[in-house]
Order: C-alpha cells, then structure tokens, then sequence
C-alpha cells in the first residue's frame, strides 16, 4: 500500500506533497486495518502521495528510527507516525522537526517530558486508551456486582498503550469495587496468555472474571475458560473479528474498538493542514467505542 | 644422574588399568626406547609424562628434583617436548606459526613475522621439509604434518625429547634424517624417549629399551646385544616365527580393478593399473608421492578430473565412495581419526558402518547380530577393548586402527584399497594383518596395499606398483623384488635428468 | 569379550549407567520438588495435564529440532515456519469449502508438507553449497514469517473446525490428547534414532560425515532428511497449535526455536551433532514447562521469573555437565 | 636436501587472495549497484551518513562476536546485555548527581565493565563446567533481560546528558561521529586478530584447542577472554544507542544477537571457530545495513521487505561459498 515517487522532486511527487506513514509491526492486524484505512482516505482525498511502512515487530524501536530517518532523507512534507516507544522515537523525531518536516503522532503519544526535553511540541491524534480500558472494565465491573474478583492481563511491560490499559482496568477495578487477585504480563500473545491464565485461574480457582489488555490475550484466556467450563467473563480491548462470536456467545462482555481506521486518516488530515500553514498543537481525541453483545451485530 | 626418573606410575581409566606401577629411567645423551603392544600404555605414559593425564600414583622426577606437571605449559617450562601419536596441528594456520605456537616470536604483543618465519625456514630445512613457512598445514599431506609436528618439538630448548611412533608415516628417507637429527641432541646431552612398532629402527637409533606389556613393565636392557626375537617376545610374551607370513603361490585370477588414464588434477599425469583376483599389489612411493590421492580418486573420495574405473570390466560411472562400495571397493584410510573413525560410537557401530545391511532387516538394526559380528572381528583381530559396545574412542591407537580395518573386512567387497594398514600397529598384530590379508588374497580377493614400510610391501606383495611424482615410475614382480630396485624407481621422478 | 588385555573390570558401572541415562532428570527431579513444596496447586491433577498440554508444541518441535541437531546442523526457522503452517492450513479448513472430516486431514497434510518443503530448502541449500545452517535458517526465519504475513495480510484466522479445537480439549485415558501426540511422536523419533539403520547414520553422520561417506553412505542425503524431518515437526505443531488455541496468526511462534533448541541441547546433546537423544531432548521440554508452570504459580513477578529462568537453565546444564563427570568417573 | 616432498606450486594465488579477502564484498557491491539504480534518495549522502549511522551499533556488537566465535563460541546475549548496560548507565548518568562532564565517562566506564562482567560470567561458567556457550548465554538472555527491567521496573530512561546526545548526532570530518567510534572499533580489533600473539591464539584456540592446550597455551584464558571483549563491546555499543536515540530503556536490543551473529556469519566466519575476520564481519554488517536502508527507501512493502531480507542473507552466503570455492580452484 505505498505509492512510489518517480517524480525526484522532494517531497512533492505530480505536485502532491509526500506524506510518510510510519507504523509498528503492520503484521499486527489492528495496523493493518490502521493502514488499509490510511491509504482509502488517501485515494478518496487524491491531494498527497503516501508513503506507508512499519517495523519488524512491535519493539523494533531503532528499525523504526531508521524509517523515520529515510523519511526525512527523502524529504517528506510530513510524517504520521505511531511510536514503537514513546520516548525513544523523540530524539528522531525532533530531527525532522528540525528538518522542517510536520511531524503528526497517532496511537501512542510521544512522551510529553522528552519531548519537551527536545524542545519541540507534536500533535497527538489518538483514543484515549485508558479511558477506552475504563469503560471495558466497566462493564465486567458492573455485571460482577462489588467485590467480584477478577485479574488483569497486562500487555508488554513498559509498552505505553499497555501501561494506561491497564491504568484504565485498574480504575474500573476501583470504581467498581472488584478485589484485583493478580495482574500479570503475557506480552499480548494468545499462547503465552493461555498460559498465564491457566495458571491463574488453578491458583484462584474463584476468579470471576479477566481484563485482559487486547482481543489476542482474550482468546488464549477464553481457551482455558472453555476448556474448565469456568464461568469467567471477559472484557477486552481491540475488537478484532476473531473476538466476535466470543462477544455474541457472551463469554467476552465487553471489547473497545479505538477505530485504528480512522485514525491515520485523520493524522493525515492533521498532518495536510499544518501543511498548508495551520498550527495544530495537544491532544486530538479520537472516537473510541464500546462493543457489547447488544451492538456487536450478528 | 638420570634426566627421567619414573617409580609405581599408575594410570587407571574406567574399566582399565593403562599404567600399573611401571618405573623408568632415563639417562642424559641417550635414546631410551619404549615398545610394546598396542594397549601396552605407552602413549599414556607420554601423556603423564607431558602433564595432559595426571598418573594416579606414582613419582616423577626430572634431574633429581619432583616432576609434577599440571597442563602441558608445565611440561614445557620444564623442557619436555612431545611429539604426540596423533597429530595436533591447527590446519588453518601456517606452518610457521604451527612451529612456534608455543612461544610466537613478538615485539610488544605483535606477532614478529620476518622472525617467524627466518625461524621457521631453519627449522624446516633441518627436518629437510621444503615448504615456504607460510603455507596453510590443511595444505599438507599427513607425512608433511608429521614432519612438521617433528619439527615443532626441535624448536626452542629442551632437555628430554619424547617422540611417540614419529615415523609411522615417513618413508626410510626422513626416517634416517630423523635419526641424524636425534643423534645430534643426544651428543648434546638431551635424553630422548622413543617410542616406535618398527623393531629395526629400534636398533638402529636406541641405547636401551623398556618393554610394556598390559600397563606393567616387563623389562629395561641395553639393546646391544638384544635380537629381534627376544624382544618380540618380551613384546608379546610368546614367539614370533617369522616377521612376514609365509606367500604361498596363487593363481592369478580373473581382472577386478582396471584404472585407466586417471587423472586426480588436470595438471598430474595420467594414472594406469590393474588388479586381478587373488594378487596382493603394493603401492610404494616417497612421501608425497600421491599414493594417496590416485586412491582416494579410485575410489570416487575425490572426483578425479579425467579418467575411468572399471570394476570386473563395468564403469563405475558415479564419483561418489557410496558407487564405489556398491561396486565392490573398500578404502581403508591413511588416516583414521579424521575419516575413518567415528570417535563418538561403540566398537561395534564403526565396524558395521559399511555392512548395515548385514546386521539389519527392513532398515531395523539387529544389535545383536551387529555385537555379533563385531565380537567375531574383534576376536579375529585382537582387539583390546572391555567388550565391543566400548567406545572407540577410549581405546588405544593401533586397536582403532584394527577396529577401522574391521569395518572392511566386515564389508566383504571383492577389492581392498588399504592405504598404511598397519600404520602404528604393533609386531604381533602387524603379523596377523599381514596374514588377514593374505587370506583374503586366498580367497580370491584383489588388493591393493599402499605402504610406506617398503620392507612389509616386498613381505607380504605380488607385484609392487611404484609411485613417484604423481606419476606411476615403474612396476616391480616379485621375482625380482628388491629394496634398491623400488627406491630407485621412488626416486627417479624427482632426479630430473638422471637414468635410473 | 577380546581380552587380549584382561580389562580390569571396575565397579560403580551400573550407578554410572543409571546418572548416565537419567540425564537432565536429576535437575527436573529437583525442580519439581521444589515447587511441590512452594508452589500451590503444583501437583494437582488439573495443573500437571495443565503443564502436559504446555510443553506439547514445544516438544514436537525439540523432537525435531533434535533430527536436525544431531546431524550438526541447527533450526532457527522453527518459529516462523509454525506461523506460516498454520495460516496456510488455517486457511486451507476455514476457506476450502470442504466437509470438517475432509478439511482437517487435508490442511495436516499441506502444514506437515509446507513444514518438510521449508525444512527441504533448509537442508538443501546448506548441503548443495556448503554454507552454515544458521545462516540458511536465519534467513529462512525472515521468508517464512514475510510470507505468512503476506499470505494473511496480518489477519488472524479463527473460526477454525470445532472438530479441530475439541480434539485440542480431549482427553485420552485422562491425559490431553495433544500431549498423547507429542508422546507419539517422541516414541517414534526414539525408535528411529535408536533401532533403525538411518538413525545409525544420524549420529554417525553427525560424529564424522567424512567417515560415514568414506564408507559408502550418502551423507548429503541424510542430512538433508533431518532438516525434512525436522520441519514435518513444525508442521505438525502447528496443527497442534490451532487445535488448542483455535486461533492462527502470522505473528505466532516467535521465539519457538530458542525455546526448542534449548530443550534440547539442555538434554544433552551437543550442538556439534552426533550427541543427543529424544529422551534427553523430552526431559529438556519438561524442565522448561515445569520451571514456566511453576513459576507462574507461585506468583513471582515477570522480571524476576525471567531472571529465574536464565539461571534455571544455566543451573541444570552445569550440574548436567558436573553429573556427567561425576558417572565417568564413577563407572 | 633433495625435494623428497615436493611442494605443489601454486597458479593463480594472487587472484585468490583478492577473491579470498574480498569475501563477501562482492555480494554486498551488487546489492548496492542495484539500489542505486532503484532506489530513490540511496546515493544521497545524507542517506550514505544514515547508512552508517543505522549500522554502527551492528557493527560494535559485531566485532565483538566475531572474537566470541572465533574461538568457537556464540553469544545469544548481546540483546538483553545491551539494554541492561544501557539502563544502569543511563541512571547512572542522570542520577548520579556528578557533572555531565564526569557523568559520562563515569556511565561508559560502568556499562562497559558491566558488559565485561557478563561476558566473563558466559565465558567462565561455559569453560569451568564445559558447558555449551549456546545454553549459558541463552541464559544470561532470559538473565540479563529479567535484571534490566527489574532495575528500572520497566521505565524508559530518557533525560540523557544533551552532551551525549549531541554526540550522537555529531559528525567528525563529515561522518557521524558515531560510526568513526565504530570503525576505530573495527581498526583495533584487526589490529588484535591479525598482528598480536594474543589474536592468533585465538584463532588457533578456535582452530583446534587441544592443539593450542598442548603447546602450553592456556585456552580458557583465551577464551574467557574473548567473551570478555565481547561483552565490553555491548557495553560500548550501549553508549552509542543511548547517544543516538536519547533514551535506555530495559526492552531495547530484541534480536540484536541474531543480527550480530548473522553479521559475523556472513562475513564468512565459520560458527566451529578458527576461521573468519573482522573486515568480513565489517562488509557483513554493512550488507545487512544496506539491506535495510535500501528496502526502507524503495518503499517495498513490511512483509515484502522481511522476505527478500531473508533471500538476500541466503544468496548472499551462497554466492559467498560458490565464491570462496572458486578462489580455492583457481589457487
Ligand atoms: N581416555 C581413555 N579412556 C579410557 N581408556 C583409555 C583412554 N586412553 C587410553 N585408554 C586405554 O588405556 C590403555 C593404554 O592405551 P595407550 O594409548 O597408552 O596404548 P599404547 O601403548 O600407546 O598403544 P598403541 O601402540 O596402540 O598406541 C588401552 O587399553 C586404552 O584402551
Ligand atoms: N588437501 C590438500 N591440498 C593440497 N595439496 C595436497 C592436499 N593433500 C595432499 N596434497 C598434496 O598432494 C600430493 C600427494 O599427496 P598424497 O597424500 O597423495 O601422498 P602420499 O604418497 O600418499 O604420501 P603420504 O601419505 O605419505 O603423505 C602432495 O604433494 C601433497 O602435498
Ligand atoms: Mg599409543
Ligand atoms: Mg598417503
């Protein structure tokens, strides 16, 4: 999904100006669908030529400088980037600030102390993924009644969206009066998940129900609930298709979807005004939506 | 006073005593000699000596005082320098520097290299090796090795030299340059601990010898006035009759190999030779000479670059050893360690290697029908060992080499290709070899023997093939056998110009 | 017996023969021990066919990786490959149109095949051009997770055959029947390698190829056949994979063939090749699963259990290497 | 003395030696030919210094496995070691309350001992108890890893010293100041191969160690040694990360090893030991660079890219044995 320049213009190919699409590891179906979205938008617009890559995996943080620093080399009008990190990515970053490139970042937001540090200041387009880890947990919290017991499936330790997920879970938790019996990682793998559950739940063998970080994590959780006949529920972050029968059949309650779709195409949008001049600062929030068994369809 | 003085030594391995209390003396300027059987423990007396295995029990003293070496390094700083049995050369280094790995010639830490190899040179032409100091050792055939790991122990000082079986691949040229070597230190007062299955060298160079037998000392004379005999007998514990078993006249039977026009490179000469049913052909030449490499190329080891092999009158088209196998050739080679032997398996596994067949059904191994077969070898043989599943690479080195020779006379192919059969084999042993391959001559099989012991060559052969210069120089019956005849005709492709 | 030199028969040989055998054992011995006594719920019935199910991927995968090794050669692929094996034969059962009964034979065969073609092109252009294996494999890690990923567009593939995924719940005779499987496959790899005439070569190859051509045996041929062997094992794990997840992703398997090789080499073998057996290789897979099992149970937290793990598999080789001394010499 | 032995002269020697020490040079002059022609921006010299920039730290890393195989070992741990020298000097630098001026030297002394000490520990614990480095340093990974996040509790360190970071993004005589760190790097440990008494112990010990231990060397201390210099590589190596990226954070270096040790491999170095050179090691590194940088800016697609990253490391260690081979013939 990238148009190439064949034009060596810099930055502009056929008069369009080139904006880059820098992601984490698109083998993870929600970049995916975030770049798929991306370049529909693109087409519809037909006033820029986009530029999309993504990195190995979703810790390769230097792989991801280096794409940021090809960028600035060819001499883009913009980069839209989500960070594999929020901090390590600064440093590059304020490179191509300082290469007078529109710097526009979706999904995690970049460290708001490093950047300062740097000395530059980059829109963030994105959810609220602590809030969008509240309103999941919510749900659980509220079918649970106070003092349901529960645990949390944590994503990568350190990993930002992971660290306000759980956040968000954790003040679902508290507001909804539920006894926390264990939170731990399983670095948002269905098989290390399924793994780290069945642990969990032969040590508390009363544990009611899982806030688990993202839909791949649910799955390798929902495996051990089926496999015990347990009756845990579930309530989960990412809404990918693979969680839709579990929504329909009740096991996962509740799920978020942040619509990754939408948001580089609205980074895009950001990044084309600051083109033409505009100054866009802070936070732009981006539409989050809770997905329950009564919105889900069938 | 004694350079060496040995008491009780004992060495025990899992299952074996190798060293049983064995005492030992030796004096300043001479060439002690130490023989025995293979399994005898003599290679572990050198090992003890040179500080890899450290003896169970027992004194060592070295000019009077207490020898107690922990690693090699002590053995040297001690001025003890080992030729060992099996070679230790690094082949991807020079020769240079595998003449003077011990202590590289430096400035700073930098490795001094026009002093290296000014040193080396010397060294090299004293073993008469004539290479350039920076030739890669993988480069060098295993006589080439040897003399290089001879050389290695003549660099820098030492006081007691101790050589075990450093002849085995030399041909009597470097043999008797060998000698003149050892004489020169033994006039200079360094003690020399020889160790050799070759008895005429034995009296030729020694000054007294020491007999093992099963880890024990058997006894310590002055050769001098010792004959061959008695000694063989303190050897083995019995007599020996006579050194070659007796050829009886066989008929000539029907061609089984016929080389023709083989050519291992492009640049070496073309290569023609027949073998027939019942004959035993030996292969003589210098080191060197690509005894060697013409064989591996018979038997499909190498491609050759041009040429044909027909076995009892069919091509053998593939250039792959397993052609040759189906083909009816076996290839017993030079050197055991790095192609014949699979260190790692029992007895048993390493003689059915090239028999499996045999000693299975439907690709199901029959483990005891393999021990079966091995025990029968072994037996055949003389195998020391604690039984057939031992692991081979526990046992000494002449019964691996009997063990690699089992895998073939377990194959049972029409055609032999023994390249140094009895390389570090013992007299007794040598003698049942020699007598296994005669049978197998009787019973109708070709051979062809590759040997640098020309004596066992006109022993044991019917016809003498003589290689010189990668070329074939000449043939020689066994009418007219004759020790001058064969080195002349060795000889003849490097004397450029002059009539043999 | 050849006593032509009367051995000197020494005692202790069956003590050596038992430490010989057992291995890693003792380690695992020890490690189960201890969480018998720290780790709640450890021993309990649900927790050990827990702990069976566990190490069943990564044991078929060492049973493989154990072909390949033993031939000195090694698989850094494995973890790929699986992704690619099981999008492909996800596919194959949710896309193919065909009745569960026909559709689930049909994707096990295209996973063990895609598995033997990778593990074919592993061995193969190792042995035609002479080049290492863990560069070969390396690369061969990145084409087989591209082209998953590739073939997928990154989506996940779920609703897989219930069939599938009842048979990852079963139980055989109380024990999962994904760990039956992997139990199997171990009992066949053993037969191989210990009774047949090619496990014969597998190690005698792996000890001295040379050797083993010289004596008539195509040892290209051999090899070429583990890294085969080897990669039908992934293809088979995959299948195991989906049957107990019911999900398959591109992104799956990363780090399964740290995992694999070190169950192995913890079992004893040596990466040189030639050393090495499936049983030892199985222990290895348990004291993995075990120590991750464990862990997990007694609550201790990411960082420390990944510390505790690195110094758990340290600790066990070297009283594995410590325990082999102690048998040579006693034997 | 007559030429009983007579030496082969050899044809043709010249030309295997420039085949011979270009190694895979060749592979990597095609691959840059090629993005040259294709890939917009490639020729820049932006691009050429972001080229050396994004390979500098492969390289240090690199070099320092190079002396690890050498001598027939391998190191897993190079990427956990890095992020655990990373962080506990990068606390140090922004914690210890000393000037900049003292912080930073004071910081890169501690992440290089610290990467030393790891090394030491791999290379002692492999040697004392003679147990594959493989498993040891697989280990260390899970080790190094587990106490990297346990030291920050899996925060990311960012306000580095400016002064760091400006190095990191300062040229000296026009090339990033990194990669000449790097290359002085690469210069010194050719210096130690290819001239030092110590540098042909070592490829001697890789050789054939018993060899070496005959002739009175102490191959242990070799060794270690070399495990040593391997980890005070990463320990360096974790300066020049934290220098270009402004951070230290305890998951950095994933995977790391495996592109060092590819790096090395392809660089013609044999995993046994005893063969293999820091230039190749070098043109090894920069192929892989070159790769990646390349790909990035033709816009190729991720899965795309992971797959013809994969090819490209398998042809190009063909072409390198087909290569090598040749140079022999004509020799
Ligand atoms: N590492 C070992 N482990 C077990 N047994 C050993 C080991 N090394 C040698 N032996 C045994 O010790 C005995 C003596 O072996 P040694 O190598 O000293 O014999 P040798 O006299 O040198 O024989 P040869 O003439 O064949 O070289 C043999 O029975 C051998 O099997
Ligand atoms: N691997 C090799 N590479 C290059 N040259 C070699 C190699 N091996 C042997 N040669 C050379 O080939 C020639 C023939 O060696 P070959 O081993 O066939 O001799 P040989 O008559 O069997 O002598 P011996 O076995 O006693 O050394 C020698 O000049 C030797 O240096
Ligand atoms: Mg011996
Ligand atoms: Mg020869």
């Amino acid at each position: 999904g990238q148009e190439s320049t064949d034009d060596p213009a810099p930055g502009q190919a056929g008069g369009k100006p080139t904006v880059c699409l820098v992601m984490k590891s698109l083998a993870n179906e929600y970049f995916q669908q975030m770049q798929d979205g991306a370049v529909k938008h693109v087409q519809e617009r037909n006033d820029l030529t986009l530029e999309s890559t993504g990195t190995q995996n979703e810790t390769d943080v230097d792989g991801q400088v280096a794409l940021v620093e090809s960028c600035i080399t060819k001499l883009a009008r913009a980069i839209v980037i989500a960070p594999a990190d929020s901090k390590a990515l600064v440093q590059v970053v304020a490179k191509a600030v300082k290469a007078d490139i529109k710097v526009v970042n979706i999904d995690v937001k970049l460290d708001d102390g490093a950047l300062q540090q740097a000395g530059v200041d980059v829109p963030f387009v994105g959810p609220d993924n602590r809030d969008g880890a509240r309103q999941s947990g919510k749900v659980l919290a509220d079918l649970l009644g106070r003092g349901g017991k529960v645990v949390i499936l944590e994503g990568n330790p350190g990993a930002d969206n992971a660290t306000q997920r759980k956040n968000g879970f954790n003040d679902a938790v508290a507001e909804g009066g539920l006894t926390l019996l264990d939170s731990k990682t399983a670095h948002w793998e269905t098989d290390e998940a399924n793994q780290v559950f069945a642990s969990m739940l032969t040590a508390h063998p009363d544990i009611q129900g899982v806030l688990a970080s993202n839909d791949s994590m649910a799955l390798g959780a929902i495996k051990v609930i089926q496999e015990r006949r347990a009756n845990v529920k579930v309530a989960s972050f990412d809404n990918i298709p693979a969680v839709k029968e579990h929504v329909q059949s009740g096991v996962m309650v509740a799920t978020l979807d942040q619509y990754g779709s939408k948001q580089a195409a609205d980074g895009i949008d950001y990044a084309m005004k600051m083109i033409a001049g505009e100054t866009v600062t802070g936070w732009q929030k981006t539409e989050i939506k809770l997905i329950t068994k009564d919105n889900i369809g069938s | 006073m004694a350079v060496l003085e040995v008491s009780g030594l004992t060495k025990r391995y899992p299952g074996v005593t190798a060293l049983d209390g064995v005492d030992l003396e030796v004096r300043p300027g001479e060439v002690h000699v130490l023989i025995g059987e293979n399994g005898a423990g003599k290679s572990t007396m050198v090992r003890c000596l040179s500080g890899i295995e450290r003896p169970d029990a027992g004194t060592m003293r070295l000019h009077g005082r207490p020898y107690r070496p922990d690693t090699a390094a002590d053995g040297l700083k001690a001025g003890v320098r080992v030729v060992h049995q099996e070679l230790a050369l690094l082949p991807n280094l020079s020769v240079a520097e595998n003449l003077f790995l011990h202590h590289l010639p430096r400035r700073a830490g930098v490795v001094d290299r026009a002093a290296l190899d000014r040193s080396a040179r010397n060294l090299l032409a004293e073993v008469g090796l004539e290479l350039s100091p920076r030739t890669p050792v993988e480069r060098l055939g295993i006589a080439q090795m040897q003399l290089v790991e001879i050389a290695k122990a003549l660099s820098g000082q030492c006081q007691l030299l101790i050589m075990d079986e450093p002849t085995a691949t030399l041909t009597p040229k470097e043999t008797g340059r060998l000698f003149e070597i050892l004489r020169r230190l033994t006039a200079n007062g360094v003690a020399v601990i020889y160790i050799s299955h070759h008895l005429e060298e034995i009296f030729e160079i020694g000054d007294r010898v020491t007999v093992l037998r099963n880890g024990q000392h058997v006894v310590t004379r002055e050769i001098a006035g010792l004959t061959t005999a008695e000694l063989v007998r303190f050897m083995v514990g019995r007599d020996l009759a006579h050194e070659y078993p007796p050829v009886r006249a066989r008929e000539r039977g029907e061609e089984l190999l016929r080389v023709t026009d083989l050519q291992v490179t492009p640049a070496t000469p073309p290569l023609s030779l027949t073998v027939h049913a019942g004959e035993v052909v030996g292969v003589a030449g210098l080191v060197n000479s690509g005894r060697t490499e013409a064989m591996r190329a018979i038997f499909g080891a190498d491609r050759p670059a041009a040429g044909r092999v027909e076995v009892r009158g069919r091509p053998v088209r593939s250039r792959h050893p397993r052609a040759a196998v189906r083909a009816g050739l076996s290839f017993l080679t030079e050197d055991r360690k790095a192609q014949g032997l699979v260190l790692d398996l029992p007895i048993a596994a390493n003689m059915s290697l090239a028999s499996l067949p045999a000693v299975s059904r439907f690709g199901l191994l029959s483990r005891s029908a393999e021990n079966r077969a091995a025990t029968r070898l072994a037996e055949k043989l003389r195998v020391a060992s604690q039984g057939v599943r031992q692991h081979v690479r526990a046992l000494s080195g002449g019964n691996q080499q009997k063990v690699v020779l089992g895998r073939w006379l377990a194959a049972d192919t029409d055609l032999l290709i023994v390249d140094e059969p009895t390389r570090g084999i013992d007299v007794g042993a040598r003698y049942e070899i020699h007598q296994l391959l005669l049978d197998l001559a009787d019973a109708g099989k070709g051979l062809l023997v590759v040997s640098s012991d020309l004596p066992e060559l006109l022993g044991i052969c019917d016809r003498i093939i003589v290689f010189s210069r990668n070329a074939i120089a000449g043939e020689v019956e066994r009418a007219d056998f004759d020790a001058e005849r064969v080195l002349n005709l060795a000889y003849s492709g490097y004397l450029k110009g002059v009539s043999v | 017996m050849t006593a032509v030199t009367a051995p000197r028969v020494a005692g202790g040989r069956w003590a050596s023969q038992v430490l010989g055998e057992a291995g890693i054992g003792v380690a695992l011995a020890a490690l189960v021990a201890f969480f018998l006594a720290f780790a709640p719920y450890f021993g309990t019935s649900q927790n050990v066919r827990d702990i069976m199910t566990q190490i069943t991927i990564n044991t078929i995968l060492a049973v493989g990786m154990t072909f390949v090794i033993l031939v000195g050669g090694i698989d850094l692929s494995v973890g790929s490959v699986i992704a690619l094996c099981a999008v492909v034969a996800g596919t194959a059962m949710t896309d193919s149109g065909l009745p569960t009964a026909l559709a689930v034979p049909f994707a096990i065969l295209i996973s063990v095949l895609i598995g033997a073609a990778t593990g074919f092109v592993n061995g193969f252009v190792t042995e035609r051009w002479v080049v290492p294996s863990f560069i070969v494999t390396l690369g061969m890690l990145y084409v087989a997770r591209g082209a998953a990923q590739q073939y997928t567009g990154a989506a996940t593939i779920y609703n897989l055959p219930p069939g599938l995924t009842r048979f990852g719940t079963a139980t055989f005779a109380g024990l999962p029947a994904v760990f039956v499987v992997a139990m199997l496959l171990v009992a066949v790899a053993w037969f191989v390698l210990s009774r047949t005439v090619f496990g014969r070569l597998i190690y005698a190859t792996g000890n001295n190829e040379e050797a083993v051509r010289l004596s008539g045996h195509r040892t290209s041929l051999i090899k070429v056949a583990c890294f085969v062997i080897g990669g039908a094992c992934v293809g088979i794990a995959a299948i195991i994979y989906m049957a107990r997840l019911g999900v398959a992703s591109p992104i799956l398997g990363q780090g399964y063939e740290l995992n694999a090789i070190a169950a192995v080499v913890i079992g004893g073998a040596s990466l040189a090749g030639g050393r090495g057996s499936v049983i030892g290789t199985l222990l290895g897979a348990c004291l993995l699963g075990v120590l991750s099992n464990g862990l997990n149970l007694m609550g201790v937290s990411d960082f420390q259990r990944t510390m505790v793990t690195g110094a758990v598999i340290i600790v066990a080789v070297v009283l594995d290497a410590y325990r082999r001394r102690l048998s040579v010499r006693l034997s």
